[in-house]
């Protein structure tokens, strides 16, 4: 579904992205993983064409999609959600998703202006399906508080929320799961998976929760400093020595140690 | 009794809002001389009513004039300053409603032809008439080539034109014409460009406490220019004071026929506390002082009767009246006899309403302006 | 919602009342006056509302839109100068094409070379190739038609068509303008674009005053067409003095002879003043209505919602699939558009067309104060301070020597700080305007009709 | 009575209230958890008990001195400090200069400190000249909080300071909490990696609606099914 | 050829660039740390000159003066007295309403406009619309004349005692403001409380303070710039206030929030305004052999255009560095 050949993003002197190549397939729920600053974020900024690399070449589909804007690549059915929350402050958390739907006939001007029983009819429908996330989402209460109000979890909640209002074909998912309740968390893995089976959204997915990335990934792809480190299964990463040490640590033990103590 | 109210809409805030006070304040001494003088129908007091044209918000001196008119019910108006906004109060306010409006210094040739129903008048020539003024005098001094800045409106460029039109047809050459922008910071690139033409002679028109000021400071403090040529609105004792000595040599032009007149305005205003030097102060109490005759004439405040009485003050024949004797030509004018006002610029009304345009030729000496001849 | 829809409301009666009272206070005509300003001032705001309240582009160069609108009603309404066409209108389409040819070859130049120092020299020798060719045929066409009697022509006329005309002309003039400067400067972020805007307005009006072969520059076009006869030409046309006598039949009746002949004249002549100030506010307040009705639904609509969401956030609204930059260009061109019509409108009504008019402060950072004073992302709020900040603008000075007076009535007439005092009234009017627009954005800092929610579906 | 508690508290933004007389507290030399679902106001609780939220009900101590209606600068000369959810860094200056405005108040030599920081944090050592704008998320993460440290509170609040920050570096941030509170400081955290945190945690709050729904140890919460199934993700 | 260059572009393009420079600099320092574009500064400018100028005329009434330096020097730090006075004030009445309830920056910027207004007004309500000449003291430094007695050169160059105070003060002012920003506590207290405000409370930072201590700094600059402006040409309120158009395009074209960018948008608004338009006949007739002189005046472009130069160059400048010179704040 999405391959890159040599990818490189450099910042300056700091090259955040080093000679990334690799595939996602179709259909697949894919998960990347590694150190705070592997470059994960940026490889999700690069897919989708927040800024071009800085050499490379990015596929979608088998479509070179390298350099293409973001819109662009809504267009033909790339969807992100943002680590840092990237909501619009200042409409409604309903009118956050309303907004999502691509080629709503009351974008256009003179269909706004001209034909308003056509965008009447078309909002009907863009808003039942926006209330239908919400309602899942266990925002309903605070549907019509304005985006920016929102509490720190919420806000993500938001962001993965405006993927759900079309239907896309990759959904790149930027640590949603930071903040978000834990119970919400499984819900939403339980969604995720529902959307992959039932409609075949490939998904890929950021996360630090190896729990979660556990119970939906496979396969599990591993950067640090720019690099693929590896990839494979959830328990072939987990076993894996040299992630353990750039990226696990030895988090089980530990944490067993410092209950005792 | 009622008061007569005079109209002075003048550009209080704005790009020459540094030399409308002193005009404002000319009129008023007008009207100051004519209440004292408690001959006005019989003893009528006369105000003044400002109002801010702006200089540039044609809107806002529009709304401004209507209000004079219609709310403070002025018999007739003092003003307005700069051509734009004279023009619209001309064409919305004062014409539509039959105001006689008479400028002291609009002096666009454009504003000729308004189409005014006889209700525009100024007391500052045209433009096309003083170019031609300069450029005769020029050609007596033996000046073959000259560099020009004008302030970039209507004024400044309308006799750049007719000045380079005329100074050419007599076999002068305008080196380059280079338009400046009141109220600005810094003249540096107009004066180096100035001095660049290598031009001995710089004439600057524009206004006294302007961009004209500042195009003079910078020409000086670079050694560009020591000797100009100055028009109407350059002319002014603060000049003098600024720059004092280093002006000598320096020749202007001013309206007026002859000293005398001109002389007793400084005086008068001297008495008062007025800058009588400053630009346009004595086109604006002659502006004032005919409006007053005119409705003496006319007998009563009525507007269309002053409008009818303005040429036949302003002009001859009768007996000459020169600034501070108000009261003598109004009683004059209330025993049926005639005046032709002269005032402080030798004011002589033609065709459509304005300054026929005798001028006075002017040199600094002695940190002086000093009249060498009339034009 | 509804305290919303009382707010409103009461902002309108507000400023009803405002002008009832000038009318009583003052005279109707002022009042007249000041309404047709504040509809031409309420287009305005509407228009940098659509830029600045919609979609958050903070651009500073309404001013040239402005001017641009007003050059679309000489270009319009004046009658063409046949000499000037037949001396320098040769030389003029000659450098016009000179300069697309230009053009076409700086495009040719970039698609067939590569880049790099090559085409770099290529392309400059190209320019200033071009720049002195262009010049060649302009500068004598231009000098020819200046030259076309100076004092009253000296440019090329117009096309001599209705003046009413020049509004959709304006829009459509400044929409190109804007297109062209959206192009370049879009991409720049809120206060760069500002200054950007800014500049690129300053650059227009340069061109304006300084290309008297264009409409006179700083000499001006005075005396305009006008949509309705002149107000002199009705005090002697017979309809309109039939119309007269029939509506001041019975203050008429009561005179005879001279007495009447002269009341006749004067009723003509201040119902003149008001028929036409009267059919100008019908001409503005239909315009107004149908902007306004136009940017309601574009605000209110699925259009209206993505570009409060790219205001709010344009990395996000870019990875939704909004062509960010195609709808800033989008808007920035309506509001433009919108703001030239207004420019179209205002040199209408002056009657003339006068570059040195076209002051920033006046025409761009006032637009701004009415916007946000009003209440910016709302119609209604730009309308509401169009109206107010104009009416404070010419009511501060009044009011300045109004308050003068009445601090010093107590002193001797001739009291030296009274004079001072008096004769600094006129500085009061920037004070006062201060003072209005500073306590209007202290009780209502969202402006005086906030943005509203957006709750109700 | 606890070293810092905010007793009953009321109040919100200006709508609806959103604390509804919660209470939290936490003692020296104790770690204090809060958890609950989203949007409960434990950001909202943390946020009154510095002071940046003018409260309706209700009084915050610290020390047995009333501080309801004390400035948070005030508060931070109070030795308290506050790692915010979001926002929580200067994004226009550097790492360094980050750490060196959490001192802003200390007078005397912090360089030792910030040794500490960067021995804790290696990742922002390497980065100390980077606008803190410029670093990925669970970089700032550690920046933030490593800003509190460097204040040398004697209570820490922390609103989920591992959100985003990879397990190595949150094992490392848990083993400094509990040498934080070693030393005798009262430690606050919220977290929604519950589980890890109410492992560490002396004491814990669960919030919902801006009440205290159960409160209890640690440990005790760990156990109780219902709140393992409602809000720990089972 | 040297004199030709240095007495009408480099000389006046310096002086014009130092004095719009010390005004950019307030610009640029209030942008920096309150976050909004501050329409009054020039007003404030004025304001703060015009308390100088009373002072001056006092002064010189009583005969009071530093010959050969100009009396206006003794009178500053009353003029500065009044605009900090007042600026503060102004804080106090006009800003902090709206820098405690978070407004939007260009709520902030129009109340700056609101406050523009009135101190436009204030100031010629006191002192009058009219033009002030207040300078004193030598005029210049080196004269044209004494130039080429020194050199015996036949083209002297003029150097202004006021110009080389207004070049050596904002030099100065330039390097201090510098040094407080980047190297004070106070100084980067401030820079942290313009990146986040509520972190900066939450370090202690106290904002009062921050804002006290700004515009303490900006009412100085504003005063000081004033007053040399003053001093080297006149005070008149209405070209004061004009001067916010390049005071501002220095401050952005240099990158808006850095000092150092407003230095340099200074000069290259004031470089750009003379150079682009100088009329380069006389200065290639040195250099060309002799007796050969160009045909027309070589002006790259008219004087018509001098400000649209200004702006074009700015617009340039911002297409290819779209935050300025020196990267400047992006809100
Ligand atoms: N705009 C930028 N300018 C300079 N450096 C940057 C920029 N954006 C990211 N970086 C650097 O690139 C590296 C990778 O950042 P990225 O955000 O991709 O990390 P990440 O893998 O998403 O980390 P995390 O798990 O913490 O979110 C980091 O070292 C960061 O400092
Ligand atoms: N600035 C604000 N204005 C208005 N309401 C707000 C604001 N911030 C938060 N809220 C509301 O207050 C409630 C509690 O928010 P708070 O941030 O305290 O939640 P939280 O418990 O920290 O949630 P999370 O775990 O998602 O961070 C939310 O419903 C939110 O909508
Ligand atoms: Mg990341
Ligand atoms: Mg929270």
């Amino acid at each position: 579904m999405i391959r890159t050949e040599h990818v490189v993003k450099r910042f300056g002197g700091i090259t955040a992205v080093d000679d990334v190549s690799l595939s996602i397939d179709k259909g697949s729920i894919t998960g990347l993983v590694g150190p705070n600053g592997a470059g994960k974020t940026t490889f999700f900024n690069l897919i989708a064409g927040r800024f071009p690399p800085s050499s490379g070449k990015i596929f979608l589909d088998g479509e070179d999609v390298t350099g293409l804007a973001p819109h662009d690549l809504f267009g033909k059915g790339l969807l992100r959600t943002f680590q840092i929350a990237h909501e619009f402050t200042h409409l409604t958390v309903r009118e956050n998703l309303m907004t999502v739907p691509p080629d709503q006939a009351g974008e256009t001007l003179w269909k706004a202006w001209f034909m308003p029983g056509q965008v009447r009819r078309q909002e009907k429908e863009v808003a039942a399906r926006a209330d239908e996330v919400i309602e899942f989402l266990n925002l309903t209460h605070i549907a019509d508080e304005l985006a920016g109000n929102l509490s720190g979890g919420q806000k993500k909640l938001l962001e993965l929320g405006r993927t759900m209002m079309v239907d896309a074909k990759v959904v790149l998912l930027d640590e949603v799961g930071a903040g978000v309740n834990r119970t919400l968390l499984n819900e939403i893995g339980d969604a995720i998976l529902r959307l992959n089976k039932e409609r075949g959204y490939t998904f890929c997915m950021i996360e630090h929760d190896m729990d979660f990335i556990g119970r939906l990934c496979d396969p599990v792809i591993v950067m640090a400093e720019g690099r693929l480190l590896a990839s494979g299964t959830v328990d072939e990463i987990k076993s894996n020595e040299t992630v353990i040490e750039a990226y696990l640590g030895a988090g089980r033990d530990r944490a067993a140690e410092r209950a005792k103590a | 009794q009622a008061e007569v109210k005079l109209g002075v809409i003048l550009g209080f805030t704005g790009p020459i809002e540094s030399i409308t006070p002193t005009m404002a304040a000319a009129a008023e001494m007008a009207m100051s001389e004519v209440s004292d003088s408690g001959k006005l129908l019989g003893g009528e007091t006369v105000t003044s009513v400002r109002a801010d044209s702006t200089c540039i918000d044609s809107a806002a001196a529009t709304a401004a004039a209507e209000r004079l008119v219609t709310s403070d019910n002025v018999a007739a108006i003092v003003g307005a300053d700069c051509s734009g906004v004279t023009g619209a109060i001309a064409n919305n306010v004062a014409v539509p409603k039959g105001v006689v409006m008479i400028s002291p210094s609009a002096t666009s040739p454009a504003l000729t032809t308004i189409e005014d129903n006889g209700y525009f008048f100024r007391t500052a020539p045209s433009d096309a008439r003083q170019g031609q003024v300069l450029a005769d005098m020029m050609k007596d001094q033996g000046i073959t080539e000259i560099a020009v800045t004008y302030t970039n409106n209507d004024y400044g460029k309308g006799l750049a034109d007719s000045f380079q039109a005329a100074f050419e047809a007599a076999g002068g050459k305008v080196s380059i014409s280079v338009p400046h922008e009141d109220g600005k910071g810094d003249y540096s690139a107009e004066v180096a460009t100035l001095a660049a033409t290598g031009s001995k002679e710089l004439a600057v028109f524009g206004y006294v406490d302007q961009g004209g000021r500042g195009i003079i400071q910078s020409a000086l403090d670079t050694g560009a220019f020591d000797k100009f040529v100055l028009c109407d609105g350059m002319i002014g004792d603060s000049l003098l004071e600024a720059f004092g000595d280093s002006l000598n040599g320096t020749i202007g032009t001013l309206p007026g026929n002859d000293g005398e007149g001109a002389t007793k305005f400084l005086e008068l205003a001297k008495a008062k506390g007025i800058d009588g030097s400053g630009a346009f102060a004595p086109e604006s109490y002659d502006a004032a002082a005919l409006l007053m005759l005119a409705m003496e004439a006319a007998g009563s405040t009525d507007r269309a009767a002053i409008q009818a009485k303005v040429l036949d003050v302003a002009n001859g024949p009768g007996e000459p009246i020169l600034p501070g004797e108000l009261g003598k030509a109004l009683e004059i004018i209330a025993k049926g006899g005639d005046v032709d006002y002269v005032g402080a610029t030798g004011v002589e009304l033609i065709g459509p309403g304005e300054a026929a345009g005798s001028y006075k030729e002017l040199l600094v000496d002695g940190g002086k302006f000093t009249t060498v001849q009339i034009r | 919602m509804s305290a919303i829809l009382t707010r409103t409301r009461l902002a309108y009666l507000g400023i009803i009342v405002l002008l009832l009272l000038v009318g009583v206070f003052q005279s109707w005509s002022v009042a007249l006056v000041m309404i047709n300003l504040c509809l031409i001032s309420a287009v305005m705001a509407l228009g940098v509302n659509i830029q600045w309240g919609y979609a958050g582009l903070f651009s500073a160069g309404t001013v040239g839109f402005v001017a641009l609108g007003g050059l679309a009603g000489v270009l319009i309404s004046e009658a063409p100068v046949i000499e000037a066409w037949d001396v320098g209108g040769a030389g003029l389409i000659y450098s016009v094409a000179t300069l697309a040819a230009l053009i076409a070859a700086i495009f040719i130049i970039m698609s067939v070379m590569k880049p790099g120092t090559a085409r770099r020299i290529v392309m400059t020798c190209v320019i200033l190739g071009g720049y002195f060719a262009v010049r060649y045929f302009f500068d004598p066409a231009t000098d020819a038609i200046e030259g076309v009697n100076p004092s009253a022509q000296g440019f090329l006329g117009g096309l001599g068509l209705p003046i009413l005309l020049s509004w959709p002309v304006g829009g459509l003039l400044a929409a190109l303008v804007a297109w062209g400067i959206g192009k370049v400067a879009l991409g720049l972020r809120s206060d760069y674009l500002a200054i950007a805007t800014l500049g690129i307005a300053e650059i227009v009006i340069a061109v304006i005053k300084n290309e008297d072969w264009l409409a006179r520059g700083v000499k001006n076009v005075s005396g305009l067409a006008r949509p309705m006869p002149k107000e002199i030409a009705l005090q002697e046309s017979p309809e309109f003095i039939g119309w007269i006598e029939w509506l001041h039949s019975g203050a008429l009746s009561t005179v005879t002879g001279d007495e009447r002949i002269q009341m006749l004249r004067d009723f003509a002549q201040q119902d003149a003043g008001t028929f036409v100030k009267l059919i100008y506010m019908l001409l503005f307040t239909v315009v107004l209505l149908i902007l306004f009705a136009l940017a309601q639904r574009a605000l209110n609509s699925p259009w209206g919602r993505m570009m409060r969401a790219i205001r709010d956030n344009e990395v996000a609204a870019e990875a939704m699939g909004k062509n960010v930059t195609k709808r800033h260009l989008q808007t920035f061109i309506l509001g433009s558009a919108v703001v030239g019509i207004a420019g179209a409108m205002l040199t209408t009504l002056d009657g003339q067309f006068t570059p040195g008019t076209y002051n920033p402060l006046r025409f761009t950072f006032l637009v701004w104060v009415m916007v946000i004073v009003g209440g910016s992302g709302n119609n209604h709020g730009s309308v509401i301070g169009g109206f107010l900040i104009w009416f404070a603008w010419v009511q501060a000075e009044p009011a300045g020597i109004l308050l003068m007076d009445g601090l010093t009535f107590f002193m001797a007439p001739d009291n030296p700080v009274r004079l001072h005092l008096l004769d600094a009234a006129a500085q009061m009017r920037p004070l006062l305007m201060g003072l209005v627009l500073l306590l209007a954005m202290r009780f209502s800092p969202k402006g005086i009709l906030p943005e509203p929610i957006r709750t109700a579906r | 009575m606890s070293f810092l508690i905010g007793k009953d508290m009321r109040g919100g933004y200006g709508g609806a209230d959103i604390l509804n007389g919660c209470t939290i507290g936490v003692d020296k030399g104790q770690i204090a958890v809060v958890v609950g679902p989203n949007g409960a106001g434990k950001s909202t609780a943390m946020k009154a008990l510095f002071g940046m939220l003018s409260l309706r009900a209700g009084s915050v101590t610290l020390d047995g001195r009333d501080i309801t209606s004390m400035s948070p600068q005030d508060r931070v000369a109070c030795d308290m400090a506050f790692v915010p959810q979001t926002n929580n860094v200067f994004a226009g200056m550097t790492v360094e200069e980050n750490l060196e405005m959490g001192a802003y108040l200390r007078r005397d030599d912090f360089s030792d400190t910030m040794a500490e920081v960067f021995d804790l944090f290696p990742i922002l050592k390497e980065k100390r000249r980077q606008f803190a704008g410029e670093l990925s998320g669970g970089q700032r993460q550690q920046v933030a909080v490593g800003r509190a440290l460097m204040t040398q509170p004697s209570v820490l609040m922390l609103d989920e300071p591992t959100a985003g920050v990879s397990p190595i570096v949150m094992d490392e941030l848990f083993d400094r909490v509990i040498a934080i509170k070693k030393t005798g400081i009262a430690v606050l955290i919220v977290e929604q990696n519950a589980r890890q945190a109410l492992e560490i945690a002396d004491i814990g709050y669960v919030l919902v609606s801006g009440e205290n729904r159960f409160t209890d140890t640690g440990e005790a919460l760990m156990a109780d099914p219902e709140v393992r199934k409602s809000f720990l993700g089972g | 050829m040297f004199a030709l260059m240095s007495n009408f572009v480099f000389v006046p393009a310096l002086t014009y660039g130092s004095q719009l420079a010390l005004g950019a600099l307030g610009i640029t320092l209030v942008f920096g740390v309150l976050r909004f574009a501050n329409f009054a500064h020039g007003d404030l400018m004025a304001f703060g000159t015009m308390g100088v100028v009373l002072i001056t005329y006092w002064l010189q009434a009583h005969g009071i003066g530093i010959d050969p330096l100009p009396t206006a020097l003794l009178a500053l730090p009353f003029g500065i007295a009044l605009a900090v006075g007042a600026s503060l004030l102004i804080d106090r009445t006009v800003y902090r309403f709206y820098r405690k309830r978070r407004a939007a920056p260009v709520i902030l910027v129009v109340a700056s406009v609101g406050v523009m207004y009135v101190l436009n007004g204030l100031t010629r309500f006191v002192i009058g619309a009219e033009d002030q000449r207040f300078f004193d003291g030598a005029r210049f430094l080196i004269s044209a004349g004494d130039f080429k007695d020194l050199t015996g050169l036949d083209e002297g160059v003029t150097i202004k005692l006021t110009q080389a105070l207004t070049v050596v003060v904002a030099v100065l002012m330039v390097a201090a403001l510098f040094w407080f920003l980047q190297k004070t506590r106070t100084g980067k207290a401030m820079r942290a409380y313009s990146d986040n405000e509520d972190l900066a409370l939450l370090s202690g930072i106290s904002p009062d303070r921050v804002v006290a201590v700004t515009w303490i700094i900006a009412a100085v600059l504003a005063t000081v710039a004033g007053t040399l402006y003053g001093l080297d040409k006149s005070f008149k309120p209405f070209v004061y206030f004009q001067l916010i158009l390049p005071m501002f395009a220095a401050a952005i074209v240099g990158g808006i929030g850095q000092p150092i960018g407003a230095i340099i948008g200074a000069y290259v608004v004031a470089f750009s305004e003379v150079m682009l338009t100088y009329a380069y006949k006389r200065a290639l007739m040195y250099i060309g052999p002799e007796g050969w002189g160009p045909e027309g005046l070589m002006q790259i472009l008219s004087t018509e255009y001098k400000f649209a130069i200004s702006f074009l160059i700015l617009v340039f400048v911002l297409l290819v560095r779209p935050t300025g010179i020196f990267r400047g704040k992006v809100i």
